[in-house]
Parts: structure tokens; C-alpha cells; sequence
């Protein structure tokens, strides 16, 4: 039994690796089947740990009254199946929107905001980093050295970069391009680090085929 | 009047949620949290509304023979089959809805789909890091630094190549490039929000009355 | 002879990808079947990862948020199981959410190959799987406030007062640490947004290599305390906490894969160069 | 051994509790049977305090106190006891380990503070033979707190913003201060359809696969309006394939809307604005089937991208389109930037309804933000000198708590 369902794991697996060959009916199979399961699997899931336990038993024990509130919006949802009441999930979507944009507001100008400019505040040379680069010069005592005046001055050029007020000329546009440059220098690493979650991934799918299913290693 | 109710609504969960963050009085908190508590159970119709229409769409594909047909009953089949072994089991360890669907088709489905990718972010590598502008050639280079660093391979080449990708990461001009970008973005979030919740901006409610 | 060259090139430069993927393939699936088992430097974000964790009492209770899917699994399951053998080594309770409605079973997986099965953890006393919440970010705000409220019953449907290790917990204060093991949206940037600052948490991400980049700025900012940096940091953290496992065992291929995508960015531009020159 | 540990100071609090009850109420000290038995004296706690939480709700009082004085090797811990009056009996609230000097009396607890009520505490020290109790202190009453001071700067922040946005409009409405630089990805977007155009092929325009409560989203919406126009203007189909159910009806609007306003409001086809799939990946696949099958020529890929920004752009690439991308989701950037020919990064991508637009409306939000960053820049060059020289007091200023 535990055989035939990793072989099915397995070929469902292969069927989706064919399609970087080309498109092909396994690979329509699989990823049709795919979307099922995982909607399906979805709904379970809210039905057991939101709809039951947040909603329906408090509702139905008594202890919230005014989870009919919520209960009511969440019918709204649906009448966008219907023209003639449609406007009414208009109501549902506001309260989301209306949540999750205060929610936003405060959460972008405490958390990425304020603490990231208040980090930002460093003496513009560290004079422990200076020392260090005095007493034992070399490649890495100056990158420490330099981290500091690069975070304060590198900072102000991409926010030159990103001020759309003015045009990008002269000293200014020198400025700016010195932004882009630690923008690509960024994006690069972002590129060259992400290649290590593509890698897992795929050596994970390599070692269950070899190793779960086939028992090759 | 059916425009201006979602606005007012908007209106009032918006500011509530900010001022809310101000003002640490129970009786706020209380309701604070009941709000919450509501946005988390329409969100959750909203899941279900988003997979009725998955079902509902597929059904009329199905119905009017279009392109492809067969494979959309295959999603339907499996949508409900899933949904209704489920509901009627549970969610326990034990049940065949997690060891067998979800650990032995749902996993591997989804860990395959995203392992897809190693092989494009090899073949765009490939095409892409073409060193013709100074920007590509800071691009190219990083990545290579960084690539080279995070590896052990790396390490027994030069042992100083973890630290300096370590040092590009997260003190020298990664962290610095990801911290403007991260303010910048802040301030267009900020703003946005502050438009939704005053109903400046309001193409979220479509036109009409 | 010069055009035979020049189209040579020419092909090579716009080699179709499916020759990249093979090679892929190949550099990925080699090491599986002859390991060479390379070691690993610790890196400082996940030392700061292991200290913190160290640093506290033992028996401590933390509060670990499982965000991830079977998608990201391959990076991210090997750091929860890695997370779950240092907690257990030093007794610690462990209470575990999910904003992932594929996180509980997940966690589920982690708790009965580590908790239960090497350190015989007990349900409900020693850890509990509150299973999944939808929300997100109005569930970490919540959550602030009261967790019993945003989570009235576990994963398996008890209600929370049936609880006994659910007893000593009121909110984020009730926990010296909130470990969050984050595949996406949400994850550890919103519990920076939301909750870090807002309710003063000690904030620990178990991130996949993709997110570490951006969240670098946050762990500069001391907005995360520690991090594991993806499947490299997992096997780092493996070495910290004596325990090779998962992720060590990835790294080879993971190596192989990497060295491929450099070679190839350098085969292209010479390519490129060359095909460039002889047209020239 | 490790369940050992667990349970050993359940155990302890459980011989207490038998010791104390043996020697008649819960709250006596019990100093005299130590004496008696010739045991050393444990000593109360010292320099018992009991205040309000501040800060709070209004629903916990905060208790601190210093060790005894002395050697006390045998201390287990301290038990919180609180009564109404000094004279009553007094109830125990809770236990803390020995290292923990402060209690806090909070809703959790079985016994709950009333706001405006008065109370009094008592703190004792325990170990394994009984506890040594403090004198009352108190009366002590909670009061809720109106306005959190240490989150000033917040307010301040997002007061000082808005300002400068509503400002901002007066001024850009009076046809003032109009100007905003030149985005390159922007101006490309004429580029890209009529290259569309020349070559008689479909515009693809994606936007993102986050629903409508996303920022990014509908962000993109507006842009989708003047892309929208564009393609009408040049008269060729635009294709919107969506993820979400509640973005069509955004997204017709938005389509139906560019195509008014270019006065072509009957060349609009409901039929490209599809929804596909709500799950990512299959998402992904169904717009590399549009990709290939009906050979789009300018993709746009512009709203808030996970891991199918790569896919759709090496898809999107092979195909020979010319591609323009734009997100916030700083992750995904790094592969537009690769495999794109322009990409709007981050709050490029929140001006582009600004810049193709000129509306006051969405102007004022923009000139706000720069101003903002005016503002940043000077806090970063006087707080980096600052600090070069010791003083502390700015980063104390924007500091929370």
C-alpha cells in the first residue's frame, strides 16, 4: 500500500518535470489535479480551524452575539454570483480593505519606517572600526571600516535615486547613478542567494525519487 | 448610497485600526480585537468564495466543451473528492486526508512545481548575466561573489570569500540597496493606505452606483 | 569557415534551455549517489540564531509560527526539524501556530519525528499545535492581545482551556521568543511590521534563501535577532547544534547546482564576446 | 531524568502548599515553625512596591520587590497574595521563580484586576519548608491609559506625511509643481505597445496575483486604465489574465475605463479579461499558454509577484516580447531586473499612475513622499554626525520604547 502511493507521488512528480521538456497531457493532468486537491484542501482546513472554533461554536453556544456580524458579511461575499445584489459584497470587502489598510499604515511606518531610518543613524566613521583598520590593515578590517560611511552616504544616493521631483543631472545624476549601482549590486545578490532555494528544491525532489521511491541510495 | 456605505465602512475599520495602536485603554483593545476577530472569519468566506469560483468556472469549461474540457473535470473531481474526505474525516494525524492526500499527493505536487524553477533561474543566468553595461557587470559579478561564498566549495578556493558575500549581505551594499528600496516601497504603502482608509482612492469599488 | 564559426557561436549563445536544465539535472542529482559531505562555516546571523536560543532557561516556553507550504519544504522543513532538536535538548515548550493553512501538518511532521519520537514529548503538556489561523497580519495583531482569543481550540479541534501548557499564556509576553519559519507573504516581514516593535518581541526567522536578502536590512536593524539563511544557514545550524542532518545532507548538490549556474554565467559572456568579435 | 526536571517544582509548590495549610491559613507566615524547628528564618522580600501598569489597558497592576537580604540558598521562588483591604485574608494570585523580581496582575490570571478598584499586596519569599511574607502594601488602584506617549514619533510620522500629501494637492492643483523626472520604464510602456502594434499582436498585461485588498494590486489597476488606453489608442487587443475572482470585476472596469478614454469605447472585448486559476502555479502555466499561443508582444508584468516572476519572464523572453515589469515585492525584483528590459522598482512602480497621468489627485501622495525623503536625508546627516561626535539624543528621539 505504501509502495503504490509513492509510486503515485512519483509519477505525479515526473509528470510535472515533463513539462519542461514541452507541454504535454501528463503535465495538463497533474497540474488540473493539482489545482483540485489544493482548493480542496483549503477549504478543509478553514472549514476546521476558522469557520467551526472562530464562528459557528461561539456563535451557537451563545457566548458572542455579535459574531452574526461577521457572519452576515461573510454571506455578503456570495451575492457577487448574483448582478441584481452584487453591490452588497462591496460591504464585505470594505471591512477587509478598511482592516487591512489601517492595519498597513501603522504597521509600514513602525516597522520599515521609523526603525529602519532610526538604524540608519550611525556615526558616519566608526572610530572601534578605525582602530581595528590601524592596527591590523587588510581586506576585511577596511570592509568593516567602510560599512559605516557606505550606509549613511550609499543611503542618501538611492534616496536621491528615488526622489522624482527633480531630474538626474550633473553632480546630482552622478549621485543618483551611484544608487543604481548599489541597487544592481543588491539585486545580484539577491539573484546569486536565491539560487540556493531553487537548488533545495530540486535536490529534495531528486533525493525522493532516488532515495523514498526507488531506493537507489 | 451603495457607494457611499463601503466608503463609510472603509472609513471607520481604517481609522479604528490606527488609532487603536495609540490608545491602550481596554475597552478600545476589546473591540480592537473583536474587529479582527470578524475580518479573520470574512477572509476566510473569501477563500471559499475564491474556490467556489474555481469550481464554477471549471464547470462551465466542462459544460460548453471548450478547450481542454476533460482536464478541467479532472480539478473538479479532485476539489470535491479532497473537500468531502476531509470534511467527513477530520483533520488527525492518522486520517487518510493527511497521510495519503496531503503528505503523498499535495506535497510532492507542490514541492515539484516550485523545484521547476531551479532550472529557470540556471537558463536565465545563462542569457541574462551578459556583462554589456556597467550595470550588468555589478549585477554579474555579485551574484557570482555571493554564489561562490555561500558554498563550501568556495571556502576551500579562498576562505574569505563567506565573509566578503557575508559582509555584501548584510553590512555593506545588499543591506543598504534593501533598506532604501524598503523605505521607498514604505512610503508608496503608507500613502495608499491613507488614500483607501479617506476614500481618496476608491477604484477597489468599481464604477457604477 | 569564418560563418560555420560565427553560427557555432551564434548557437551557443542562444543555446536552447533545455540543455541548461539537463546539466542542471545532472550537477543536482550527481552528488546523491557519491556524497562528499562538505563542511560548513557558521555565518552570523545564525549563530545570533543558536545564541538566543541558548541563552535562555531551560524549560523556557517559545511560540513557533510554521508559515510555510510542501512548495518551500525542502528548505524550510530540515530548519524546523533542526529548531525542534534544540528546543528539546534544553526542555523548552514549545506552543505552535500556523498563518499557512498547509503549516499545521507540516509542524505536525517535525513534532512527532523530534518532540515525540527521540525526546518523548507530551501533547498538550510539553508542546501544542494550534494549528492554522485566516488573517494574517489581523491574526499577529490579535494575537498581541490575546492568543486564546484569535485561537480558541488546537489544530484537532480541543478548546484551549482543556489545555494544561495553554494555561500560562496570554500573548506575545508569554513567550521570551517567537521563532517564525517563513516561506512568504505572510511571514517575518509582517511580524516585523506588525508585531515586532508593536509588542517588544524577540523576533527569530527561519527564512528560505530568497527572503534573506530583504530581510537583511531588518536583521541589521536588530528588527530580527537571528536568522537561518536558508538551506546553507540550516546546515550551519545542524553543525551549531551538533546534529547533522537534512540540510547537510542537501549541501552537496546544492554546491554542485551553484558552481553550474557560475560556470554558465561565464560560459555565456565568452560566448557572447566572442560571437560579438568575429562579427565585428 | 528530563521528566524529573519537569516535575520538580510542582512537587516542591505541592509540599508547600500541604506545609502552609498545615499550619492553619494560607496567608500566615509560618515563620515561627521554621524557628521552632530550628530551621534558619527565610526572610520576606524587600522594598515591595505595587503601581499601575503603565502604559496598559487598565486591567493589570505591577508588583516588584528586591531578594531578602542575606544568604538564601534555599530560596524556590516568590507567591503574589492580594486582598481588598490589609486586613482581609489575603488570596494568593500567583508564583514567580527566584530570579523574578516583578509581577504583573493580568487579566489572565484567575484572579482579575478590576479598573478603579483598590487593592493591597502581600509578596513572600518561599522554599521547601514555608515562606516568609512581606507587609501590605498598597492601596493601589489601575488606571486605563488614553494616549501612549512612547508612540509618538508614529503619530508624528504619519501626521507630518499626510500633511505634506494634502499640501501637496492644494499646490499640484493649482497647477504648481508638476514636474517629475523621467522614469525610463514608464516611458517605455508607448514603446512596447506600439512595437505590439507594428508586429499586428496582442498586449499581455498581468497584475500580480494578489487579490484586491493588496496595495500593489491596486496600484496596478490604475496604471492598468492608461495601459489600457494605449493598446485603444493603437488598436490592438489587450490581454489581462487575472488570479483572483475579485479583481475582474476591478479589472473590466479598469480596460473598459482606457478605452473610453481614448473615445473607443466599442473596440473594448470582455472576453480578455480572464480569470484562470487561483492557484499560483497553474496560474503561472495558463498565462505562458496565453505567452505562447497567441504570441504576445509587450508583456506587462506589473502588481505584487512571488516565485512565478521568473518563470513568466523567461517564458515572456523567449517569445521575443519586449517586457516592462514593476513591483514592490523587493524578492522578486532581482529576476525582473535580469530577465526584463525595464523594471519599475518599488516606489517607481507607485508613481507610474502619477507620472502617465499628471492628476493632481495622485500627484500630491507623490510630492508628499518626497518630501518625506527630503526629511530622511537630513535626519540621516545630522544623525550620523551626531553620533560621530557621542550624542545620542536623536536616535533617543525616533527610539519607541
Amino acid at each position: 500500500m505504501d509502495f503504490l502511493w509513492l509510486t503515485i507521488a512519483a509519477a505525479a512528480t515526473l509528470a510535472i518535470f515533463s513539462f519542461l521538456y514541452k507541454d504535454n497531457p501528463f503535465y495538463k493532468f497533474a497540474e488540473h489535479l493539482f489545482v483540485g486537491i489544493a482548493s480542496g484542501y483549503v477549504v478543509v482546513i478553514e472549514y476546521y480551524n476558522v469557520f467551526r472554533p472562530n464562528l459557528w461554536d461561539p456563535l451557537t453556544a451563545g457566548s458572542d452575539f455579535w459574531l452574526i456580524i461577521p457572519l452576515i458579511l461573510g454571506i455578503f461575499m456570495f451575492t457577487r454570483f448574483f448582478s441584481r445584489i452584487a453591490w452588497l459584497s462591496r460591504w464585505s470587502m470594505a471591512v477587509i480593505i478598511g482592516t487591512y489598510s489601517g492595519l498597513a499604515v501603522i504597521g509600514f511606518t513602525e516597522g520599515d519606517l521609523l526603525n529602519q531610518v532610526r538604524a540608519s543613524l550611525v556615526p558616519l566613521i566608526s572610530t572601534e572600526a578605525a582602530k581595528k583598520l590601524a592596527s591590523d590593515p587588510g581586506l576585511f578590517t577596511f570592509l568593516d571600516f567602510m560599512s559605516n560611511p557606505l550606509l549613511v552616504i550609499g543611503f542618501i544616493c538611492i534616496l536621491i535615486y528615488f526622489f522624482f521631483s527633480k531630474e538626474h543631472q550633473g553632480t546630482y545624476g552622478s549621485l543618483a547613478k551611484i544608487g543604481t549601482g548599489l541597487l544592481m549590486i543588491g539585486f545580484g545578490a539577491g539573484y546569486g542567494y536565491t539560487v540556493m532555494t531553487r537548488m533545495a528544491l530540486l535536490f529534495d525532489r531528486l533525493f525522493f525519487l532516488c532515495s523514498d521511491w526507488l531506493h537507489l541510495i | 448610497m451603495k457607494r457611499q456605505i463601503p466608503l463609510l465602512i472603509t472609513f471607520f475599520f481604517g481609522i479604528f485600526m490606527i488609532i487603536q495602536y495609540f490608545i491602550p485603554h481596554h475597552g478600545v483593545n476589546e473591540w480592537g480585537g473583536r474587529f479582527q476577530g470578524w475580518t479573520i472569519i470574512v477572509l476566510a468566506f473569501a477563500y471559499v468564495l475564491g474556490v467556489a469560483n474555481v469550481l464554477r468556472i471549471s464547470l462551465e469549461k466542462v459544460y460548453r466543451k471548450e478547450a481542454d474540457w476533460p482536464f478541467k473535470l479532472v480539478t473538479c473531481i479532485s476539489l470535491v473528492l479532497m473537500m468531502g474526505i476531509g470534511l467527513v474525516e477530520g483533520v488527525g494525524e492518522d486520517t487518510f486526508f493527511v497521510r495519503r492526500l496531503y503528505n503523498q499527493l499535495y506535497v510532492p505536487m507542490g514541492a515539484t512545481m516550485y523545484s521547476t524553477l531551479a532550472f529557470f533561474i540556471a537558463s536565465a543566468a545563462y542569457r541574462a548575466f551578459r556583462i554589456r553595461t556597467w550595470h550588468a557587470a555589478l549585477l554579474a559579478v555579485t551574484a557570482m561573489l555571493v554564489m561562490i561564498g555561500r558554498i563550501p566549495i568556495g571556502q576551500g578556493i579562498w576562505s574569505g570569500f563567506p565573509r566578503l558575500s557575508d559582509w555584501i549581505m548584510f553590512e555593506g551594499p545588499n543591506m543598504v540597496g534593501q533598506r532604501a528600496i524598503l523605505i521607498g516601497a514604505a512610503l508608496g504603502a503608507i500613502s495608499t493606505g491613507l488614500k483607501m482608509v479617506f476614500g481618496i482612492e476608491r477604484s477597489y469599488l468599481g464604477s457604477g452606483d | 569557415m569564418a560563418d560555420d564559426k560565427q553560427s557555432w557561436l551564434n548557437r551557443m549563445a542562444n543555446l536552447d534551455k533545455r540543455w541548461v536544465f539537463l546539466c542542471i539535472l545532472l550537477a543536482v542529482g550527481f552528488p546523491l549517489f557519491f556524497p562528499i559531505g562538505l563542511p560548513m562555516r557558521p555565518s552570523q546571523p545564525v549563530k545570533d540564531f543558536y545564541e538566543v536560543l541558548q541563552a535562555l532557561p531551560d524549560g523556557s516556553m517559545i511560540l513557533l509560527s510554521g508559515d510555510y507550504d510542501p512548495g518551500t519544504k525542502a528548505e524550510l522543513y530540515p530548519q524546523n526539524v533542526a529548531i525542534l532538536q534544540q528546543a528539546c535538548k534544553k526542555h523548552m515548550k514549545v506552543v505552535a501556530i500556523a498563518l499557512w493553512p498547509t503549516g499545521p501538518p507540516m509542524l505536525e511532521r517535525a513534532f512527532n519525528e523530534v518532540a515525540v519520537g527521540q525526546y518523548g514529548y507530551k501533547y498538550g503538556v510539553d508542546y501544542v499545535n494550534l494549528g492554522f489561523k485566516e488573517g494574517r497580519e489581523a491574526v499577529m495583531v490579535e494575537m498581541g492581545r490575546s492568543i486564546r482569543h484569535a485561537f480558541p481550540r488546537d489544530f484537532y479541534g480541543t478548546p484551549i482551556s482543556q489545555i494544561p501548557l495553554m494555561d500560562k499564556v496570554e500573548n506575545y509576553n508569554s513567550f521570551p521568543v517567537l521563532i517564525d519559519i517563513s516561506a512568504g507573504y505572510p511571514g517575518t516581514k509582517e511580524f516585523v511590521q506588525y508585531t515586532q516593535g508593536r509588542f517588544n518581541i524577540t523576533l527569530l526567522s527561519a527564512a528560505p534563501a530568497v527572503s534573506v536578502p530583504e530581510f537583511s536590512a531588518y536583521y541589521q536593524s536588530r528588527q530580527i535577532s537571528g536568522m537561518l539563511t536558508g538551506i546553507a544557514g540550516g546546515a550551519e545550524y545542524e553543525a551549531l547544534i551538533g546534529h547533522p542532518a537534512l540540510s547537510a545532507r542537501a549541501m552537496d548538490g546544492i554546491s554542485f547546482g551553484h558552481l553550474v549556474i557560475i560556470l554558465f554565467i561565464l560560459l555565456g559572456n565568452v560566448f557572447h564576446f566572442l560571437g560579438k568579435r568575429t562579427s565585428a | 531524568m528530563r521528566s524529573m526536571q519537569f516535575s520538580m517544582p510542582k512537587a516542591c509548590a505541592a509540599l508547600c502548599l500541604v506545609l502552609s495549610a498545615f499550619s492553619g491559613s494560607l496567608a500566615e507566615p509560618i515563620l515561627g515553625d521554621q524557628q521552632a524547628a530550628g530551621v534558619r528564618a527565610l526572610l520576606p522580600p524587600r522594598d515591595v512596591q505595587a503601581m499601575d501598569t503603565p502604559r496598559d489597558g487598565g486591567l493589570s497592576l505591577t508588583i516588584r520587590w528586591q531578594p531578602p537580604s542575606g544568604e538564601e540558598a534555599g530560596l524556590l521562588g516568590y507567591r503574589i497574595y492580594r486582598a481588598d483591604s490589609p486586613n482581609w485574608e489575603f488570596r494568593l494570585v500567583g508564583q514567580v521563580d527566584r530570579n523574578t523580581m516583578e509581577y504583573q496582575n493580568i487579566p489572565n490570571d484567575s484572579i482579575k484586576v478590576q479598573m478603579g478598584k483598590e487593592y493591597y499586596y502581600k509578596v513572600a519569599a518561599y522554599d521547601s519548608l514555608g515562606e516568609a511574607m512581606s507587609e501590605a502594601v498598597g492601596p493601589v488602584k489601575s488606571r486605563p491609559t488614553w494616549f501612549d506617549i512612547h508612540r509618538l514619533p508614529i503619530l508624528v510620522a504619519i501626521v507630518l506625511f499626510f500633511g505634506s500629501v494634502l499640501v501637496f494637492f492644494r499646490i499640484t492643483k493649482r497647477g504648481k509643481g508638476l514636474f517629475i523626472r523621467r522614469i525610463a520604464g514608464i516611458a517605455a510602456m508607448e514603446e512596447a505597445v506600439g512595437r505590439a502594434t507594428e508586429l499586428g499582436r496582442p498586449v499581455l498585461y498581468v497584475p500580480g496575483i494578489m487579490d484586491v485588498d493588496n496595495i500593489q494590486t491596486i496600484a496596478s489597476m490604475v496604471i492598468l486604465v492608461d495601459v489600457a488606453k494605449l493598446a485603444a489608442q493603437y488598436d490592438v487587443p489587450i490581454i489581462v489574465p487575472l488570479n483572483r475572482a475579485f479583481v475582474v470585476p476591478m479589472a473590466e472596469e479598469s480596460v473598459r475605463q482606457g478605452f473610453l478614454n481614448a473615445g473607443r469605447p466599442d473596440s473594448y472585448d470582455p472576453d480578455n479579461v480572464r480569470y484562470l486559476s487561483d492557484e499560483q502555479f497553474a496560474f503561472t502555466a495558463g498565462v505562458n499558454g496565453i505567452m505562447v499561443r497567441e504570441k504576445t508582444a509587450a508583456h506587462f508584468f506589473l502588481g505584487a509577484f512571488f516565485a512565478e516572476s521568473l518563470i513568466l519572464s523567461e517564458m515572456g523572453f523567449s517569445t521575443g516580447a519586449i517586457q516592462i515589469a514593476g513591483t514592490a515585492n523587493i524578492h522578486q525584483l532581482p529576476f525582473f531586473v535580469v530577465a526584463c528590459d525595464y523594471t519599475l522598482i518599488g516606489e517607481e512602480f507607485y508613481a507610474a499612475t502619477a507620472y502617465i497621468s499628471k492628476d493632481p489627485q495622485l500627484l500630491g501622495p507623490l510630492k508628499g513622499a518626497d518630501f518625506m525623503k527630503v526629511v530622511i536625508m537630513a535626519l540621516l546627516v545630522v544623525g550620523s554626525l551626531l553620533e560621530l561626535f557621542g550624542v545620542h539624543w536623536l536616535t533617543g528621539l525616533l527610539t519607541l520604547s
